[in-house]
Parts: structure tokens; sequence; C-alpha cells
């Protein structure tokens, strides 16, 4: 059968079996959870809560401004202890709630179970996601309950479950899709509800079939829902990519996926729904992979968001030589932090380690044009081009390369013989397209 | 036909008036360092040079000739150019604004061009009927056009190389310019 | 400025081809041989010695909306002028250095020299402007065509120099010229920036 | 547990790389380029090795000595210029003197590559540049061929055609085996194909560019064989005599100097068949697969400006 | 010889009078002053005002759209004739020469690092994790954007990290100051040679830790100025040093006071080359890459 796929891409290493066998562990409940304001994308969550009060497991200590916002809720019942400005993994200082484990594990008032899922409509489900907390599980960290909404004459006729993680080393989706088939299908349900749709695909690379296998198994449940199996090739877990996989449309340049009538959503925030739906529980734990070659055993773990780097590097056994990066998310996108004190998020897919080795970090050398950045551009960019301008300092002539269409999937920059940080420097350029736009609308 | 065509493809490939005769180097080096304009500039050495060629040529066949000047033809056809050039510029700032706005700021500078010139000289010198002198003033400002768009592409391709310091500028557009000609060499032999 | 400056300027500071980038055209087209390229050069000193003269000399009553035609018409004039000459005395020269004769007429040195010193300056002056204008132009042809004949031809002024077989004709082609041209003007660049260097 | 000794690094994603690099694939280049040299080694013997090592010496040294002047640092590991030498090699008669070798070489290094910056910068593919030059300048020797092995004078199989000595036209299995008098790299088109479908397999060229020249070269001189009522050996024979397969494989696909977008790049390659094919039948010279690409390289900026791909999810229909 | 002449005179008369029909036919109204202001521009068509030409430029001055300083070539004294012909009056306030002045000493052996940067050397790229790499969030990035865009060459990385201003190539263009995402350049009056090297806002302690020469809030400046002119002043959500330059005198005694040495006395520029580069300053000469020089 022929894989279907998208254009451009690169091959990655996957060094995914380092964890992708063993069963995942459910890490113990720390004394101490950091858990950060701001954990999507929009304006931070202003507190709920104050210094000294008890909170229980699920109560919301954080609401948010404006639509694009997700709540914030306790991890574990306790008190808080503090309310201080820590580093977050997204690469920014972000004001957290300290709330000390009093490991009673009281569920709040609001946690109850639902008698009969069948009845809600559309927009309950949607206030109930709202409530929830629950956002892109992917790494975007995108409210879940906005992408439902609603569009002025966009009908969605697809939504679309991403089991395809694409990253090197990240097996978290990879044993959720093991471990939780059923929860995962009926919060697909739940999702197709939400926005009126009966077709439901869920993407998954070749390399796991394994997962193939559960999902589809489970997916007998809903005759609506069907698995795709993709071919595996980097960065294939991309919305727009998965979306031209999967149905063969091309989101247009800075559209949405609605404006081809699909939605996307991780399977990880399709099981944080069922929970929701079906018991009333908030977005409190999740999936993350500890892995790289810097971490003695690495390991999958269920871990409550708050829960430091340093209890989940511990619990694998800590460091091991000297250790050079410790990146939250994966190898391709993710980022760097500087310390291991640093909370796991509700995007915080894995936790990797890299250890230093020696000579490996080579010269940079002049661009050769081979273009194979040009061939492996899953945007069509010409990521050489748009790096020189960038370097000049061309941000106008970037932006009429479409600086702005790159997705950052850092496939460029992987394979580039001459060592160029092209992806930085299209960063740099984005970053400087977007200052400008901001300046002219500020002027209008 | 057949001169006609060979007419065509020496003055554009095999005697290209910049890369084998060495006529308008000035604009060559000096117009070529963006595309566009080197486009204007070609347009409108194109545009003076092909109707130049008309007029010097009636002016050698049916006044210089006759009245057996042919020695003053220097002077004559330097007239026209210049004349001309001045003419036109007045012509298009009325007629056609927005043209003269792309090529006006060329115009004064073709009068000194000596490909126009040159091209007029050699129509004589070949002895071309009217229509061949045409042809091959058509031709070579369509040669002429080329080297510097060509020329231009490089240079914006080199604005991000790492060229030596004492090789920037005019030093490395010569070099381009003799790496071009050598690969024009393979055209020698068509006609 | 002394008449000795107006004379030695233009040989190295302001040396019309390699510091002005004037009159390339003949530069690349006739320096095949130091023969052909002494005779140019000493075609345009004639020409721009007479030019500049006599511009100066009327400079005064030329009306300026109309110089630039004046001063082509006065140039064009001794062109033909040495064209016929050379026609007649030289014959040999006036046949290698072909349609380039006329195309002094536009040789930007010549113009340039009028419109921006003798139509500003004395008769003196200008004459001594032209001598060193011109000899530096003759003296720029001379070493880029000393390059290309000793290493095109292996001769030079005609005597045989390096030994049949050797001499690269590529350096006598179209492509030649171009690189002697190039590779003098960043020689020249790289030596003031030494010079500079060690002034500073 | 170790402890975390030093400050972490903070850097940009990605965070892992390929493990390819700049001399990785310059290797993959010279391994590519084994069989046509073992070819030509067999059919022309010691002058064709003298001429080798000339040519690649003085490319080094060429290399070396401008990177020094520049103040950069010397390529250690860097075999780019190897890899020229050994191309300016390949497409020069076996018998011509070896000083012309080392000069076409170092000026190939010199004017067209360093010139412009060095290594990524350079218009212009210096070996070819190298070998017109020589062409230029030293016409009687640059073609002046042997015979393989015994190595008697003779012309050579595209000269033939030239001189319409048809006659005496070699059969095309002597022109795939390579033995046949040509430059001493580019006689055998069945040696150079190895060596251009294993760059291929290693992912360092595009089969755009071989596929569009050779299929443009054979469909024009299929039109002019039909059209002067020739048979099919005259397509084949402009496939697999002089110099097309070396360069389509292994000049016309070099990074530096060819296009990087896909559509630039087939038209590079029709470009180049058709200007071999226009040199070949109406031209000067009998070959003109070096000029062909040199003139395509002066078209390569344009190209690239004006075939830039259509990104993704822009104007296109769904469907 | 009489054909000769003849002929001549009248091909001139005929292209005299073809010339003279065009004028008139094709005359296009123009303002006199725009004939005139291009008549004194340097004619070199280099686009340094950013318009497409001399002509386009004159018209502009004209119109007003432009102000007659924009030609970079044509430098002051172009500046001056085009205001006498249009008669606009000139600007005679003295202003005094400003220069780039970089508010912090937070160089390798001073400031502390959260983590080491690698990436592309530029300020914008390392903020964009967590902040730069230094814990203090209000000091130099030290990956030198400011002097790459330097038109001038005034500014050159220095061995300790910091960018070094060249006070007699800085002109004042505002380039740097623009460029850099701390906002911890500034143009400052050479007049005004004291200065309050430290834009850290943070609480005494926390700034301490974070650099060895950072504000401190110990107000010993406040207490030891005999004019009153240094005062720990709000400055966002926190505190820092801040001078009044209409009080402050040049004595020095707070930078002699201050224990971090947050604050520093600048030697006096040599007035000479002040005076000189200040001319050059005013006629805006300096390398703009209009290519008049190479034409």
């Amino acid at each position: 059968m022929r894989r279907a796929t998208f254009r451009g891409g690169i091959h990655l290493p996957g060094y995914k079996e380092l964890t992708s066998n063993s069963a995942t562990v459910v890490l113990p409940v720390p004394d101490k959870l950091y858990i950060p304001l701001s954990q999507h994308i929009g304006a931070p969550c202003a507190p709920f809560v104050n210094v000294g009060e008890r909170v229980k497991k699920g109560q919301k200590i954080g609401v948010g401004k404006g639509f694009v916002s997700a709540p914030v809720h306790s991890s574990v019942s306790g008190t808080v202890t503090d309310i201080l400005i820590m580093e977050h993994p997204s690469g920014s200082f972000v004001p957290c709630i300290v709330v000390e484990n009093d490991r009673q594990e009281e569920w709040a008032e609001s946690v109850k179970s639902a008698t009969d899922t069948e009845i809600l409509s559309p927009e309950e489900l949607r206030s109930i996601i709202l409530n929830a907390g629950i956002v892109g599980m992917g790494g975007a960290t995108f409210p879940t309950h906005v992408k439902y909404s609603p569009v002025e004459g966009r009908q969605v006729d697809t939504v679309i479950l991403n089991g395809v993680e694409c990253e090197p080393y990240l097996t978290s989706d990879h044993r959720l899709m093991l471990e939780k088939p059923e929860q995962i299908i009926a919060g697909l349900g739940y999702i197709m509800k939400a926005v009126n749709c009966r077709k439901g695909l869920i993407g998954i690379e070749d390399n796991k079939p394994d997962a193939v296998e559960k999902m589809q198994n489970a997916a007998k449940a809903n005759p609506g829902i069907s698995v795709v199996v993709l071919k595996e090739k980097y960065p294939q877990g991309s919305e727009k990519q998965l979306i031209y996989a999967c149905t063969g449309r091309h989101v247009p340049v800075g559209g949405l996926p609605i404006a081809v009538g699909v939605i996307v959503n991780n399977v990880a925030t399709a099981v944080a729904i069922t929970d929701a739906v079906e018991h009333g529980i908030p977005l409190i734990e999740r999936y993350v992979t500890v892995s790289g070659d810097g971490i003695v055993t690495p390991a999958n773990y269920l871990v409550r968001i708050g829960t430091l780097f340093n209890d989940l590097i511990l619990q694998s056994g800590g460091f091991t030589g000297e250790t050079e990066k410790i990146i939250a998310g994966g190898p391709m996108m993710g980022k760097t932090v500087f310390t291991s004190h640093i909370p796991v998020v509700k995007g915080t897919s894995g936790i990797l380690v890299m250890q230093k080795k020696t000579g490996k970090i080579s010269a940079e050398y002049p661009c050769v044009r081979c273009a194979k950045c040009v061939d492996a551009c899953p945007a069509f960019l010409e990521p050489t081009s748009l790096a020189k301008l960038a370097r000049r300092r061309l941000w106008k002539e970037t932006e009429d390369g479409d600086v702005m269409s790159c997705i950052e999937c850092g496939s460029c920059a992987f394979i580039c013989p001459s060592q160029i940080p092209l992806l930085q420097h299209i960063r740099r350029a984005k970053q400087a397209v977007l200052a400008a736009r901001t300046l002219t609308s500020a002027a209008q | 036909m057949q001169s006609y065509f060979m007419i065509i493809i020496s003055a554009v490939l095999v005697n290209n008036i910049v890369l084998s005769q060495f006529l308008g180097i000035c604009p060559f080096l000096g117009v070529s360092k963006k595309l566009s304009s080197s486009l204007g500039m070609g347009g409108a050495v194109s545009f003076v040079l092909v109707l130049s060629g008309a007029i010097t040529w009636l002016l050698q066949t049916y006044l210089l000739l006759p009245l057996n000047i042919g020695y003053l033809q220097t002077i004559a056809f330097i007239l026209v150019i210049a004349s001309l050039v001045q003419l036109v510029e007045m012509a298009l700032k009325k007629i056609a604004p927005p043209l003269y706005k792309a090529l006006g700021i060329y115009l004064p500078l073709i009068t000194t061009n000596c490909a126009v010139l040159g091209v007029a000289i050699i129509n004589i010198k070949k002895d071309f009927s009217f229509a061949e002198a045409m042809t091959n003033s058509l031709s070579h400002s369509i040669g002429f056009t080329m080297a510097l768009v060509l020329m231009s592409g490089i240079r914006e391709r080199l604005e991000e190389a790492d060229v030596p310091k004492s090789m920037q500028g005019t030093p490395i557009a010569l070099v381009v310019a003799a790496l071009m000609s050598i690969a024009f060499l393979g055209f020698s032999g068509l006609i | 400025m002394s008449l000795k400056d107006e004379f030695t300027k233009g040989i190295i500071k302001e040396n019309p081809l390699f510091r002005m980038l004037l009159g390339t055209c003949p530069s690349l087209a006739i320096t095949t041989s130091v023969d052909n390229a002494l005779g140019m050069g000493a075609a345009c000193i004639a020409v721009l010695l007479a030019s500049n003269t006599v511009i100066s000399a009327m400079r005064s009553i030329i009306p300026n909306s109309i110089r630039i035609p004046v001063y082509i018409v006065i140039i064009a004039s001794f062109v033909t002028m040495i064209d016929q000459l050379m026609h007649a005395f030289t014959p040999a020269l006036y046949t290698s250095l072909g349609i380039f004769i006329p195309l002094i007429v536009v040789n930007c040195i010549i113009l340039g020299r009028a419109e921006a010193f003798a139509s500003r300056n004395g008769v003196l002056a200008s004459i001594m402007d032209a001598l060193g204008m011109g000899i530096g132009f003759t003296l720029a042809l001379v070493l880029v065509s000393s390059f290309r004949e000793v290493l095109g031809a292996g001769t030079f002024l005609g005597m045989p120099i390096l030994p049949e077989g050797i001499p690269a004709i590529l350096m006598i082609l179209p492509p030649g010229g171009f690189i002697t041209l190039g590779c003098l003007m960043a020689g020249l660049n790289k030596l003031q920036e030494k010079f500079t260097q060690q002034e500073a | 547990m170790t402890p975390i000794k030093k400050l972490l690094q903070v850097t940009s994603s990605p965070h892992i790389h390929s493990t390819e690099s700049i001399s990785s694939a310059m290797r993959d280049v010279l391994l590519a380029l084994v069989p046509a040299l073992l070819v030509s080694l067999y059919f022309f013997r010691v002058p064709a090795l003298l001429l080798v090592l000339s040519c690649v010496s003085s490319a080094y040294i060429a290399e070396y000595l401008c990177l020094k002047a520049m103040g950069k640092q010397t390529p250690v590991k860097e075999q780019s210029a190897v890899v020229t030498g050994l191309l300016l090699a390949f497409c020069l008669p076996p018998t011509l003197p070896l000083w012309m070798g080392a000069l076409g070489s170092a000026f190939g290094i010199v004017i067209a590559k360093h010139l412009f910056g060095g290594l990524g910068y350079n218009i212009f593919n210096p070996a070819l540049i190298g070998r017109c030059f020589l062409l230029a300048s030293f016409p009687v020797a640059m073609t002046h061929w042997i015979t393989p092995i015994d190595g008697v004078s003779s012309a050579s199989p595209l000269g033939m055609l030239k001189e319409s000595m048809e006659g005496s036209l070699p059969s095309v299995t002597q022109l795939l085996v390579g033995n046949v008098s040509g430059s001493l790299g580019e006689t055998s088109a069945v040696a150079i194909l190895i060596g251009g479908l294993y760059l291929w397999y290693r992912g360092h060229i595009d089969l755009r560019i071989p596929a569009s020249f050779i299929g443009t070269v054979f469909v024009l001189t299929f039109i002019i064989a039909m059209v002067n009522g020739k048979g099919i050996s005259c397509p084949l024979f402009h496939l697999f005599a002089g110099g097309l397969f070396l360069g389509a494989f292994f000049m016309a696909t070099d990074w530096v100097t060819t296009p990087v977008t896909k559509l630039g790049r087939i038209l590079f390659g029709i470009g180049c068949g058709s200007l071999v094919v226009l040199i070949r039948v109406k031209g000067g010279y009998p070959e003109g697969v070096a000029y062909s690409i040199l003139l395509m390289n002066v078209v390569t900026p344009l190209l690239d400006r004006y075939t830039k791909a259509r990104v993704f999810g822009r104007e296109q229909r769904n469907g | 010889m009489l054909v000769a002449a003849g002929s001549l005179a009248a091909m001139g008369a005929a292209f005299g009078v073809v010339l003279g029909v065009a004028g008139r036919k094709f005359a296009v109204e123009v303002d006199p002053r725009v004939e005139q202001i291009l008549a004194l521009t340097p004619g070199a068509n280099c686009g340094a005002c950013g318009l497409a030409g001399c002509a386009a430029f004159a018209e502009m001055v004209v119109a007003g759209e432009v102000k007659a300083n924009a030609c970079i070539p044509g430098g002051s004294a172009l500046y001056e004739k085009i205001s006498a012909l249009l008669g606009a009056d000139q600007q005679d306030s003295y202003e005094e020469r400003k220069i780039a002045q970089l508010l912090c000493q937070g160089g390798y052996e001073q400031a502390k690092l959260m983590y080491e940067y690698t990436g592309i050397q530029d300020c914008h790229a390392a903020l964009a994790n967590f902040s730069g790499p230094k814990v203090c969030n209000f000091g130099c990035i030290r990956l030198g954007s400011c002097s790459r865009v330097c038109p001038f060459g005034a500014i050159q990385m220095g061995a300790d990290g910091l960018p070094i201003i060249d006070p007699y190539l800085c002109t004042g263009c505002n380039k740097c100051v623009e460029e850099c995402p701390q906002n911890i350049l500034r143009l400052v009056g050479i007049s005004h040679r004291v200065t309050v090297r430290c834009l850290n806002i943070d609480k005494g302690k926390s700034a301490r830790l974070a650099c060895s020469t950072a504000c401190i809030k110990c107000k010993l400046c406040e207490k030891n100025c005999p004019e009153g002119a240094v005062q720990v002043l709000p400055r966002g959500n926190g505190t820092v040093a801040v001078i009044d330059y209409e009080k402050c005198t040049n004595c020095g005694i707070c930078a002699a006071k201050c224990p971090t040495k947050a604050i520093q006395i600048m030697p006096q520029l040599s007035t000479h080359l002040v005076m000189e580069t200040t001319t050059h300053q005013q006629s805006g000469t300096g390398c703009q890459h209009c290519s008049v020089c190479s034409q």
C-alpha cells in the first residue's frame, strides 16, 4: 500500500526504541508543585487563589482573560504557599502558584462523573472543554475550545487526530495510543460531536505498527472513525502537512485548518477531553517522555502538571556524562532550558537530556548552494536564500520570500552540510518582520 | 533570409557588443548592479540605438554620400545622436511620464555611450542595406540588454559573496565579464 | 593648485582609467599590443589637448544651455581631423584601431575633462590638465597592453620574448582584456590600501 | 548521578544534526570519480596519471595559497580543490604538457573561485573555466588526441563527425567502454554513469539536471537525424561521445553554480542540452559541453530568481 | 570645403530647429525652482536621499516633501544653497553634538550568566531565550548587533564582550540605539560626562547578585551630590539612580562614592577632534554607500 505523506521533509534517526517498549510509569506526586499561570497561547491567567489558601485537586486556581485562554487547575490538594516568578519551558519567566501537597488527593466539588454523555449538546461540550483548561497537548498549547467555536461560513467535515509523533526520542503519544486507545476514540467522538462532523481520522506513522493495530481495533466502536497510516517522514506531524497527507487539502498561507474544513488535535488532547467529559476531571496530568543520551534510564511517565523536571530526571536515574543541554520537547522543535528546576506544563511532551560529545560541533562553512534545504522544506521555501537575506538584515526581502510561512520544523538546519543555523536566521527574520508589522499597524 | 539570421546570431551571440566588441562598457559596469536598473538601461539604449541606427543610415546614404562629404560622418552622427537623445527625453517627458520616470535618468548617459555611435558606424562599414542595418541595430541592442541583464543577475548574487576587499566593485565585475566572455567564446564559429 | 599639480594629478591620483573609470571601452579593445596602445594614447592626447584648449578659450562665449552639443561638435571635428591624419600617415595603425578612432568622440575622458575642467579654468591650466590626463591614460593603456601582449602573444612592441607555444592566446582575446584590467585595478586598490595604512 | 557542573547550553532548535558535511560529500564525489579514473588510467597509461597528478596538485596548492593570502583557515579536510583538479584533468587530452594542466587548474581555482570569495561563492564552474581557458589559449595542444593504449595520434569521435569522416567513426559499444580517443576521463560513458548513479544514490545530485540535459540532447539530435534521414545511431553517438556524460553528471550538477530551485534545474538541463547541440552541429567546435554549462552558469542567478517554488498553501486549488 | 561647411551648418540648423520646435511642443510646465535645484545637485543620481535620482529629489524639495539636507553627497553646502533659493529659514539654533553611550558595564567578569548561549550572533535572537543569557535582564547581551548596524564603524566589540563606542567616529545617527533590544544605548550630549551606567531596576540584593557593577540602590550618590542632581527614582517596577542633567555640574562626586562603580565620569573629549568631527557630523558626510565616489 502506498502510504500517504506530504512533499519535502527529511528522514531522521528515531531513537524511539529507548522508551517505546516499556509501560508508562506513574510518577509519585512530589511534595511541592509549581503550577505556571500561563500554559497556553494567549494572555496569561490571573491567580484565583491567595497565598495560604487551601486548594483541592482539580480546583480552578487561575482564570484566563479573554477568549483565547484556558484556566489552570491545581493538580493536588494542599496549601498555596507562594506565588513567584519562575522559569517556564517556553523560554520565558512566568508567575507560578506553588502548592504544597497534603497527600489527601481530595477532589474539588466541581469534579463529578457525568451520568449521560449522549445528551450533551455541542455548546455544553465546548463549555466543559473550556472549564477543564484543555489546550493542544502536542506542544502548541492552543486553547482547544477556541478551535471548536463555529466560524461563520465554515463547516468542519473532518477531524484529524494527530498520533504521528514524528520527533525523534518522543514516545509519549505512542504509549498513550497503546495504553488508552478507547479513551482516544471516545475523545475523538466528543470532538466530532462538538463541531458537528461525522468523519474522524487518526494519523499514525508506519513506524508504530502496534499502535496502528490497537487504534484500528478500538476504532471499530465508531463507524465514522478510521486510521490513516502515514509514511515515516519528518515533519509529518506538522498540522498543515498532516492535513495534506490525510485529505490532500492545502491550508492557505496565514490560514487556519478550519479554512479547509478540518480540525486537528493531538491524541493526548482527545484523552484529556474524555476525562473532562466523562469524569469532570480537568487537565492536571499528562504523559511525558524522559529520554536522551544524558539520562540513565529513559522512560515514559504519567506526571502531574507542575512537577519539576528535576523530579522526573531523578526518577530516571539522573544524569550521565557531562550534561550539555536539557530540552523541553523533541530535539527538532523543542526549546532548551538552563535548569532542571522548571515545571512540567500542559504542553510538555518530553524532556531530553543531551550529553556533551567531544568534537561534535564542527565549524560553519559558507553555503555551497546544495539546495538540500530547498528540497527538504515542507513549506516549499528557500531557507538558504532567506538566511542569506536575514544575515544582511534585509527584512523586507525576507517577507517577500514568504518567511512568515516557515513552520520552524528545523529540517533545513538538520540537513545543511555546511552546518549553517538556517532556522535561527529565519526565526530572527520572522521576529523582525513581526516587529515591523506591529510598527506599521501602530502607525495606522 | 539566411543572412538576416546570421546578422542576428552574430550580433547577439558571437560578436556580442559588450563581451567581444567592448562597446558600451561604461553602462555595462556602471548600471548593472540591480536587475531593475539594468532593464531600464537596456530599454533606453535599445530605443535610442535602433532609432539612431535608422536616421544615421538615411543621413549617410542620402546626404553625406551624394554630397561627397563622407569624412564628416563622425560629426554628423554624433550630432544626430545627441539631438535624438534630447528629443527622446523631451518627448517621453510629455507623452509618457511613467516611461520617462523609468528610463529618464539613463537617457543623458546614452549620449556618450559608444555603443550607439559604434553600431551606427558598423552599419555603414559593413555596407548594410536599410533592412539589414535595422536588423543589426536591433540585434546589437538585444545583445547589449542581454549582457546587462545577465550581469546584473550575477552581481546581485555577488552581493552576498565574500569577495576580497580589493576585488570588490569594478574589478570583480570585470572578472565576471571576462568569464562570461570565455563562455561566449563557445559561440565562435557559429557563423 | 599649481600648473605642475594640474599636470601630475592625471597620471596617478586621478588616473582616468584606473581611478576614474573613464575610457574603459578603448582600453579593453585596443590593448592587444603596445603599438596600438601608444597610437591610441597619442590620438587621445592630441584630441584632448586641442579640445581642452579651444573649449577653455571659448568658455565665456558659449551659452550655458547648449554647451554640451557645442563641446561635442568641437571634439568631433578634432576627432575627424585625427582620423584623416592617421588614415593618411599611419595606415597600419589606422586599420588595427579601426572603429575606435571615430569613437574617441564618445570617450568619456574627453567630454568629461571639457565639462569638468576646461569649461571652468584658464587655457594654460587646461592644457596642463589635458597633457596630464592624456599621458595618464596613455600610461594606463601601455600598462594593460604590455601584460596582454607579453602573455598573449609573447612579444613586446613586436619583439619576441617568449618561445612559441608558451603564450596563452586567451590574453589577447576579449576575456584577456577584462581579466587584465580587473586584476590591475584590484592590484592598485590593494596598493592604495597599503599606502593609506602606512600613512595612518 | 553526575551533577551538572557547567552552565547548560541554550540554543535554537533543531538540536540534532545530520552526519553529513561538506567533506563527506566531497569524499563521495571523489569516490564517484574513481571508476572513470581507473578506466582512463587503463587506456591512457602513464601520461594520464601524470596529468591527473599535475592538475590535482596544482589545484590544491593554488587553493592553499589563496586561502593563506586571504587569511582564511587552511582546508585541512577540504577536498573541493582536489575535485576541481580531477574534473579538469578528466576533460583534457592525455598528451597535454603537464605545465599546461597545472596552469589551467590554477587559473580555474584562482580566477573563477577565489576572486569571488572561495567555496560557495563562485558563479562559474572552476574546472570548466580552466578547460576553456586552456582551449582558447593553447588550441593546438588542446585538440591533439591519441588512441587508447597504443597512443597513436587520431581525431576525436566528435571531431571526425565535424570533419565528415563518418566512415571511421567508432561503434557505440566502443564509446560506452571508452576505447576511443578523447579527453582522458570522458571516454567511458559506462564508468561515468556508475559514478553518477552512486552520487544520486547518496543524495548529492538531483537527477533532474542530468536527465533533462541528456534527454534534450537525445531528442534534438534524434530530430536532426530524422530530418537528415540518418538512423538511430547518430543520436546515440551524440549521447556517448565526448564529454556529455561527464558534464551532465559531474559538472552540470555542481552545487554552487547551478540553480537551487527544482524547476530551475530542469530549465538548466534543457538549456545546456540545447546549447550543446547548437555548438556541436552549427558551431566552430566539435564539442560544446563545457561552453554550454558555463553559459548556463551565467543564467543561473536569473533562473533562481524567476523559478521560485510556490509556497505551500499559496494560491493552490484544493481538490 | 564649402559643401562641407554648408551641409554641416544646414544640419546644425535643422537639428536646432527640430529641437527648438520640439522643446516648445513638448514643453512641460515645471516649477523653475526645480530646474535650479537640479542644477545645484551633484547630479550623481546616487539615490542616497531615498528617491529615484536627483530630479526626483529636486521636485520633492520644492514640493516640501523632503528636506534639503537629505542629499548626502551635497552636504551642508547644498543645504545652504537650497535654503537660500527657497527662502526657507535655516536652522540656526545650536544643537549639541550627541554620541551613543552604553548604559551597562556587565562584562564577562562582572555579570553572572544563567546559561551559555550558542547560535547566531544577534542580540535579538539570544533574547528570545529567557531574556538573554545574563542573570541581569537589563544589561548588554554582548552579541554585537549594534556594532553591525553602525554605518561608521564606530562600535567595536571589546575584550570584555561589551561594545566600545569611539566618540570621534560616532555621528549620533541613532542606528545602534534603534537596534539595541535592551535599550541600553542612548544618545547623550558630549557635555554630560557623568552617567549611571546601569539600568537594573531590581532590588539592591538581586541586582548585586546578578552583576558586580550594578546599581544597588544604596543612595550614596543621592546623599553626596552637592547639587541634588542624582536621585534613585522609580522606573518600571523598581528603582534606579538617574542623573538630572539640568543640575549636574560634572563634579564627579557621585562617581567617586558609588560603591559598585555603576556611576562613571567620562574623560573630557579632545576639543580639536570634537570640532572636526562635529562639522563632519553636521555635513552628514561619511560613507553612505551612494557610489558617487566610484562614478
